[in-house]
């Protein structure tokens, strides 16, 4: 079968001269789907996006080929390629709630597509059948709302029906679920599927999620720094990569089966007794009980949305208000951290999801390390220098980063730091809350390691909030699963695991993509 | 458009037309009340409007309008005034000696005294005392009266007056009038002066602005404009459209000290301050050098003017000596000025910087004119004022005596107000003149006010406009007498 | 939705009045006697006297307060101390003349500064865009004075002699009989707000033809003027409302320095005026409405941007 | 597994969020370097101007080199008389001291409010923005115009005025950059360690919020310039015999024709200031705004 999309010694720069992709070369056959897989800034979105004749301000052609349907798209002129695009190839963009035009209804949005490539029949109609395509209701009253009526995952649905509209030879779909949790997830991937292979569409599925990839691809290229250095069927690259590029990739994915310790005795440093809080009319806790012994890690699951943060915030003492009951050690704490003793704030530390937004980028690191220490307690200048160089050393930081500002570090190092800020006063309980869900896949691993170490060196308790179950296995030793904002399965790792009594924990389970 | 040179009308004057004149001043207060002007449109308008008995022309000559003589008795008490034969109001009616009467009625009135007023104290009453006279009637013999009531703000209205129907003898009836901003008139048909006025209709244009008034010249939005400031002079007369009419008037902007506070109640302080001044100077830079010499005393028009007395010259050392004699190594004062007229705040500036030269340190304290004319006028210990001129007798009435109303340097010298009282009953003219002379020289001596120069009057208009003379009295543009005006060709171009 | 709006027309209420208070405490503060500022040289203590007892200066100020308030309500903006007379017949003249060249200058800058934006943004990094900013960044920066003076030199007095340098007006006549004369105060005040509205539409412009849905719009192969049209230009209305509002109520404020450079008989000269001769009434009116202005412009402008964005539209609808 | 992309981190090439990085990253803007080249040279003009006056002309501010209006001299007498260069040169310290002065309380006390109103939330943002909106509401001439007839044109007062004016503006842009920083973890880190909340405003909002703040000095200190210019223009501003660019323009206007310099000099001084320092803004926020260069070839 001839290729229905096909790109050859492609070489894109900026204006300015550096290039962006060096040599660029893969074809894609009708009804498959490749995945060009490489970390972030390795130009995928620039490849993608090459296919449909359109380079970025900024960035321009600097030699090679691109073939959609035996049309040589690179020498058209801007209106040919303009009538090529939607019709002939069409874009699912990474972002949908960017993508949607928010003053737009989003019916009108896919009809625009049709009318703007002329269709022939029934422009309505084509509508209702390609929002029932994606599993959308088609009826007037759901085509009539805006984009910001729809959660992520219809939207990015409504992407993928706008795509899909003009029954184009070429999809390429930009990390069309990243940012969407698990079981949203699930369904995009399948409706995805469905649709390539019902019409025979040739697919560039771009990612950088190597599980993902194991269930959606056909075959596999794999991009690193503008070039693509290995490319096959995904059978063959995941099981026998061959650039050191993926086989760390690869390393880096969790494995939901990996042994872990057996529960310690029942023995709570932290606990909650029914812990409500709502926002307005909005509930977000009903009545959360969970507790967490000394020197266990408490894996608290949940979708986005669920509650997770908040119920963290409200033992951090971030929270404006809650009911119940936080205790530490026995005694009730109050609801405001500025209520509470700096003993009290000492005893739990909390680190938060983004390490993009935890450091004031106007303080050096050590700066930022050194404030818990000035706050709560009350060693001198020296001292407290030693204590944050020690950490530094103990996070695997280095004394020498002590003197940068955040954003001459990478995010790993990042958060290694704000790890060390949460731990430089000796902690009792940790609260971690997604504390991986921002980094690469490579750095999320080692972040994970790194803790499990710590708390085995200091011996606390952890709470380790996440929505990625495939880490549970890895670092903890209870887990207590969080929906709706209230606990509906709760027990050790492995018990839930493998018997996972409640529905929406077996549901987590099937959506989660495994190698 | 192209500058042109415009032939200067000659020939006897042509009827008709419309002249806009754009005038300095005025704004929301704008009246056409015949006896409280105080702005310059203000001026202008009842100067077109009314006539008052006598006027002083433009040479300074005190001239009967309405009246056709007014005679003194010889003790100087009572003063008889023959009214002119044919002169109507607007509406036609004659001008009757009740009229006049109910005049001076409304001017004096008690409880809303108008602005001439003040310098009439001594009129006990107004009495008809026939067909066509009106006799004055004085508490105290007064030998200048003719003087007193030869002011525009004296103007004679019907004795049913009312400022909804503004009716006078001048030679223009009211138009519209927009407050603030510009007034219209018409010719009056019944005007006494045979032929007069030319003009079908006169515009009286109110401008805040210098810039904007010669530049509505220049753009020919308006036809004449009243006080070009003197540095423009030259620019003016070099343009061939344009005519530039300058006067040498007996304006002056005195500074004055309070002779009762220190440190001016020493008069060798007054001298000292008086000597600083490069009088020539003072004319060369405020005035561009558009105006004449002063010697410290006012009234030069009048016949007794003490020109004898020898011109006071800028002298350093003798104001350095005066000075330390009087206990003052340097003296620091404060100088109040505002712009209360074109060169004022000038003057100051100037004065500033001669006095450096004698350790002499002058603080401007520069005020907005409202304030400067507020509750502290008259009491300001060293401030500056302005003054149209006026013959000795009636100036010393309002500013110069303890009971005048503008006495800004409390000057109250017992020597000073024998000899004044004693010339103002004086009859015969000789007599009186020694007598003021040597008043003046008592000024000329200790008195608190720094006349350094008199204020050339200079106004301009389109070479097209004809019949306008320079004027003495300091009132612009011909004393705002549109009467004599008239258009040449040329205007419509 | 109109919750939001009531809420905000609620809110705009209560700053004009505590705006009214200020105003009110403001004028008081004034020094002088209005009465001797009117008379001048001329004011003898009778005069001064007489004119006081006739301007009514002898109430208390709460009561004088609540007097202007409720005036205010029926119109009645009080009695302006110099000319005696009504202050609404004061100002009525003057508040159409600066309400035309208001809104000539408007009617002009805004539709030509939002083309100019568009078109500098749409030639993104050329030579028009390079030009139209580099322009206007120096025409935003120089003040109004600086600009009228310029102005008047190059077509008025000096260069060329084509444009009446002032204003004048015949009574019964207003200023829109002599349309020349208005050439240079519109040109003024267009010259001064054109730049900001083409700055700011340019910039918002450029962020609208950055975003996601820009670029996808054209991945979709939608052709550029219906993606301009249709996907662009509505973005833009809300941000570039607020500017175009706030330099509305600028001109309503910053036509007091160009009225008075070109002698133009509207509401600035008529404060100016009205300061110098401590014409509280006309102050305190002037000052007000200048304020009513800029609050009602603004309101105006928050109502466009919450009709402009369908998020709140919707929402607050329910 | 998800994983979840790393949020776009700086490029290589985009302004750093520092506040050196921002005055680097403005620098390589050509109307940066314009605009500070017009405003050192007009600033030094200012500073050395009245000292280097009456060693270049022998004439001070104050004393006569002629009469007035005429040419004597290089750019020829004033309305006084007075040299037109030695008060050109004099003329720009007053005004650049007052702009500078009341530009740094406008920021100062808009950037405490504007941080205060964007950091408390709730009754008193509603509160200190609602107060915010009364003070916007009265046009900034006005305001002036009262001032100065209630206590004088002092110079201290100019300043005041000004100042103030400027506050809410600034207020404003202080707020709306305290809001966008306020749900920042990084101050949530800080609450958690119960810093003190002044501290929190000076140790974290306020290095954050430096970008959009000094865009608005710079656009302040133009709107100064162009203010008190205007005032003195107006005859309310700086009085005589002072020797100052705006009130050399009023003095001076009336005789364009004649003697134009006494007019020229000082509004080709005031343009290149303002035009200056708002390009040098321009450029501050351009880079603020993080964009790049424009890549031109
Ligand atoms: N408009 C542009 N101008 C200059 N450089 C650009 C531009 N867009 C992208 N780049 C650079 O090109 C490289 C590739 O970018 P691209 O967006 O294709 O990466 P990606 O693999 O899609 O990354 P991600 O996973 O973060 O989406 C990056 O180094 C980026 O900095
Ligand atoms: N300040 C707030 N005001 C109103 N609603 C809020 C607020 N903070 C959170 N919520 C709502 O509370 C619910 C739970 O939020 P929370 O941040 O705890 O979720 P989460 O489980 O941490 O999600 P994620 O995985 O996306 O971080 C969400 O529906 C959210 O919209
Ligand atoms: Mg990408
Ligand atoms: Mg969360």
């Amino acid at each position: 079968m001839t290729a229905a999309l096909e790109v050859t010694g492609l070489a894109v720069s900026t204006v300015a001269g550096s290039p962006v992709l060096t040599d660029v070369s893969f074809a894609v056959a009708p009804g498959e789907v490749l995945a060009l897989v490489g970390e972030s800034g390795s130009g995928k979105t620039t490849a993608g996006l090459a296919a449909l004749g359109h380079f970025r301000r900024g960035l321009a052609v600097a030699g090679g080929q691109v073939t959609v349907a035996g049309v040589d798209v690179l020498s058209l002129d801007a209106a040919a390629r303009r009538r090529l695009r939607g019709s002939t190839v069409a874009y699912i963009p990474q972002d949908p709630a960017l993508s949607l035009n928010p003053a737009l209804r989003i019916g009108l949005q896919i009809a625009e597509v049709l009318e703007t490539h002329g269709y022939e029949g029934s422009v309505d109609e084509r509508v209702g059948s390609v929002l029932a395509e994606v599993g959308l209701p088609a009826d007037a009253a759901y085509r009539r709302r805006y984009p910001h009526q729809l959660s992520g995952g219809q939207q990015q649905r409504v992407g993928i029906a706008m795509a899909f509209a003009c029954r184009p030879a070429v999809v390429v779909l930009d990390e069309p679920t990243t940012g969407l949790d698990v079981v949203t997830q699930a369904l995009v991937l399948k409706t995805v599927r469905a649709l390539t292979a019902e019409h025979d569409v040739a697919a560039l599925y771009i990612t950088h999620d190597l599980a993902v990839v194991a269930e959606i691809a056909d075959r596999v290229a794999v991009m690193y720094r503008g070039d693509i250095v290995e490319c096959g069927p995904a059978a063959t690259v995941l099981r026998t990569p061959s650039h050191a590029y993926t086989r760390r990739l690869l390393d880096a994915v969790p494995d939901p089966d990996a042994a872990s310790a057996p529960p310690p005795p029942e023995d709570p440093v932290l606990a909650t007794r029914d812990v409500s809080v709502s926002y307005g009319q909005h509930v977000v806790l009903r009545g959360v009980d969970v507790s967490v012994a000394r020197g266990e890690c408490l894996l608290l699951l949940g979708e986005s949305g669920s509650g997770k943060t908040t119920l963290s915030q409200c033992i951090a003492g971030l929270t404006a208000a809650y009911s119940g009951t936080v205790s530490l050690a026995g005694t009730s704490l109050a609801v405001s951290t500025r209520q509470r003793s700096d003993e009290q704030r000492r005893r739990i530390q909390y680190v938060f999801q983004s390490p993009f937004s935890s450091l004031n980028p106007r303080k050096t690191v050590a700066q930022s390390i050194e404030v818990p220490l000035t706050r709560l307690t009350s060693l001198s200048r020296a001292e407290r220098r030693a204590r944050v160089d020690e950490m530094l050393d103990r996070v695997r930081l280095g004394r020498a980063l002590a003197d940068r500002l955040p954003d001459q570090l990478s995010g790993g190092e990042r958060q290694r730091a704000a790890i060390a800020r949460a731990l430089v006063t000796t902690p009792d309980v940790l609260v971690c809350d997604e504390v991986t869900s921002a980094l690469d896949v490579s750095v999320q691993a080692t972040i994970v390691e790194l803790l499990g170490e710590l708390r085995r060196e200091l011996g606390m308790a952890m709470l380790f909030v996440t929505h990625n179950i495939a880490l549970a296995g890895e670092v903890a030793d209870r887990i207590a699963v969080l929906q709706g904002g209230a606990i509906v399965e709760e027990g050790p790792v492995r018990d839930v695991l493998d018997a996972p009594s409640h529905d929406y924990t077996r549901e987590l389970l099937a959506a989660t993509p495994r190698l | 458009g192209a500058t042109y040179a415009a032939p200067v009308p000659a020939g006897p004057p042509k009827p008709g037309g419309r002249l806009r004149v754009g005038v300095t001043g005025g704004g929301a207060s704008d009246t056409l009340d015949p006896h409280i002007p105080a702005t310059n449109p203000d001026i202008a308008r009842v100067i077109n409007l009314y006539e008052p008995l006598l006027i002083r022309d433009h040479d300074y000559r005190l001239q009967p309008l309405v009246a056709q003589s007014l005679k003194a008795s010889p003790d100087a008490r009572t003063w008889t005034a023959v009214l002119r034969d044919g002169v109507k109001f607007h509406d036609g009616r004659p001008v009757t000696p009740a009229d006049v009467v109910a005049t001076f009625k409304r001017i004096m009135d008690p409880k809303d005294p108008k602005s001439g007023a003040a310098g009439l104290t001594m009129l006990a009453e107004v009495v008809p005392s026939g067909d066509r006279t009106v006799e004055f009637r004085l508490n105290t013999p007064n030998a200048g009266f003719d003087d007193l009531l030869g002011q525009y703000s004296l103007g004679i209205v019907p004795a049913d007056f009312d400022l909804k129907r503004p009716i006078g003898t001048g030679p223009f009836k009211a138009g519209s009038f927009t407050v603030g901003q510009q007034s219209t008139f018409t010719r009056n048909e019944h005007y006494w002066r045979p032929g007069q006025p030319y003009l079908d209709e006169l515009v009286l244009i109110n401008f805040a602005d210098d810039d904007a008034r010669i530049n509505a010249l220049l753009s020919s939005q308006v036809d004449a404009i009243d006080q070009v400031p003197v540095a423009l002079v030259d620019v003016l007369n070099s343009d061939p459209r344009i005519q530039v009419l300058a006067a040498e008037t007996g304006t002056w902007l005195p500074f004055t000290m309070r002779v009762d506070r220190p440190p001016f109640d020493d008069v060798r302080v007054r001298q000292a301050m008086r000597l600083v001044v490069d009088r020539e100077q003072m004319i060369n830079q405020v005035l561009s050098g558009q105006g004449r010499l002063g010697n410290d005393l006012y009234a030069p028009f009048d016949p007794a003017y003490a020109k004898e007395l020898p011109q006071r010259k800028q002298d350093i050392d003798a104001a350095k000596k005066l000075l330390a004699e009087a206990g003052h190594s340097t003296l620091d004062v404060e100088l109040v000025t505002a712009p209360i007229q074109a060169g004022a705040v000038e003057a100051a500036q100037v004065f500033q910087q001669q006095a450096k030269a004698a350790g002499i340190n002058v603080k401007i304290r520069k005020l907005d004119t409202t304030t400067f004319y507020g509750e502290n006028y008259l009491s300001w210990d060293f401030a500056q004022d302005f003054w149209y001129t006026r013959n000795y007798l009636p100036q010393v009435a309002n500013g110069s005596l303890p009971k005048s109303p503008y006495n800004e340097t409390h000057w109250q010298d017992p020597e000073f107000i024998a000899l004044v009282t004693r010339a103002g009953s004086t009859v015969d003219p000789n007599a009186r003149a020694d007598l003021i002379k040597r008043a003046q020289k008592i000024e000329y001596e200790r008195g608190g006010l720094i006349v350094w120069g008199f204020v050339n009057q200079v106004d301009a208009h389109r070479k097209y406009v004809a019949g306008l003379v320079p004027d003495r009295t300091g009132i612009s543009l011909s004393g705002y007498q549109f009467r004599n005006a008239w258009l040449g060709t040329g205007k419509e171009a | 939705m109109t919750r939001l709006i009531l809420r905000r027309l609620l809110v705009s209420v209560l700053v004009l009045w505590v705006v009214s208070l200020l105003v009110f405490v403001a004028t008081l503060l004034l020094p002088g006697d209005p009465a001797r500022a009117i008379l001048g040289q001329q004011a003898t203590p009778e005069r001064v006297a007489a004119l006081q007892h006739q301007l009514h200066l002898d109430l208390p100020v709460w009561q004088r307060y609540l007097d202007w308030l409720g005036g205010l309500f029926t119109g009645d903006l009080g009695t302006s101390t110099s000319t005696q007379g009504p202050v609404t017949a004061l100002l009525g003249d003057r508040v159409s003349a600066s309400l035309v060249l208001l809104v000539v200058a408007a009617v002009l800058a805004t539709p030509l500064g939002l083309a100019l934006g568009t078109w500098s943004a749409i030639r993104r990094d050329r030579a028009t865009d390079q030009a139209i900013s580099g322009i206007s960044l120096v025409i935003a920066a120089l003040p109004e004075f600086v600009i009228g003076v310029a102005l008047v030199v190059l077509l008025s007095t000096t260069v060329f002699k084509i444009f009446p340098s002032v204003t004048i007006t015949a009574p019964g006549e207003t200023v829109w009989d002599e349309p020349a004369q208005l050439v240079l105060p519109v040109l003024t005040l267009v010259l001064v707000v054109t730049p900001y509205i083409t700055r700011m539409m340019r910039a918002t412009m450029n962020e609208v033809l950055d975003s996601g849905y820009v670029e996808m719009a054209r991945l979709k192969g939608v052709r550029e003027r219906t993606v301009l049209v249709r996907h662009a230009l509505p973005h833009a209305i809300g941000p570039v409302a607020q500017v175009v509002a706030l330099q509305l109520a600028w001109l309503a404020g910053g036509v007091v320095v160009v009225e008075f450079l070109f002698r133009y008989p509207g509401i600035g000269q008529a404060l100016i005026d009205a300061v110098g001769k401590r014409d509280v009434a006309v102050v305190q009116a002037v000052t007000l409405l200048i304020a009513a202005v800029y609050i009602v412009v603004n309101l105006l402008a928050d109502v466009v941007g919450i009709l402009a964005n369908p998020k709140l539209r919707t929402e607050a609808g329910r | 597994m998800t994983a979840v992309e790393l949020p776009r981190t700086a490029p290589p090439d985009a302004p750093p969020a520092r506040s050196g990085g921002l005055f680097r990253t403005a620098w390589t803007f050509p109307k940066a370097k314009i605009g500070a080249v017009l405003t050192i040279v007009v600033v030094l003009i200012a500073l050395l101007g009245p000292w280097l006056g009456p060693v270049l002309t022998g004439h001070t501010t104050t004393d006569f080199a002629g009469k007035p209006f005429k040419h004597d001299g290089v750019f020829g007498t004033d309305g006084l008389g007075r040299d037109v260069l030695t008060r050109f040169l004099a003329g720009g310290t007053t005004l650049l001291l007052y702009a500078v002065l009341a530009t740094a309380l406008g920021i100062v006390l808009g950037a405490l409010l504007g941080m205060v109103a964007g950091y408390g939330g709730g009754w008193l943002d509603s509160l200190l923005m609602r107060g915010n909106d009364v003070l916007l509401s009265f046009p900034q001439l006005v305001i002036a115009l009262l001032a100065i007839a209630v206590i004088g044109p002092e110079g201290w007062l100019l300043v005041l005025v000004i100042g103030l004016t400027h506050a809410p503006r600034t207020a404003r842009v202080a707020r709306q950059a305290t809001v966008a920083v306020r749900g920042q973890d990084y101050i949530r880190a800080a609450e958690m360690y119960a810093v003190p909340r002044s501290r929190i405003l000076l140790r974290e909002i306020l290095p954050n919020i430096t970008g959009p703040l000094m865009v608005e000095i710079g656009l302040r200190l133009t709107y100064s310039i162009g203010y008190i210019a205007s005032l003195s223009f107006l005859g309310l501003g700086i009085q005589p015999p002072s020797a100052d660019w705006g009130l050399m323009i009023n003095e001076n206007r009336i005789a364009l024709v004649v003697q134009p310099w006494g007019v020229l000099l000082p509004v080709l001084a005031i343009a290149a200031l303002t035009v200056g320092t708002n390009l040098v803004a321009d450029a501050l926020a351009s880079a603020a705004a993080g964009r790049k260069r424009e890549a031109h070839a």
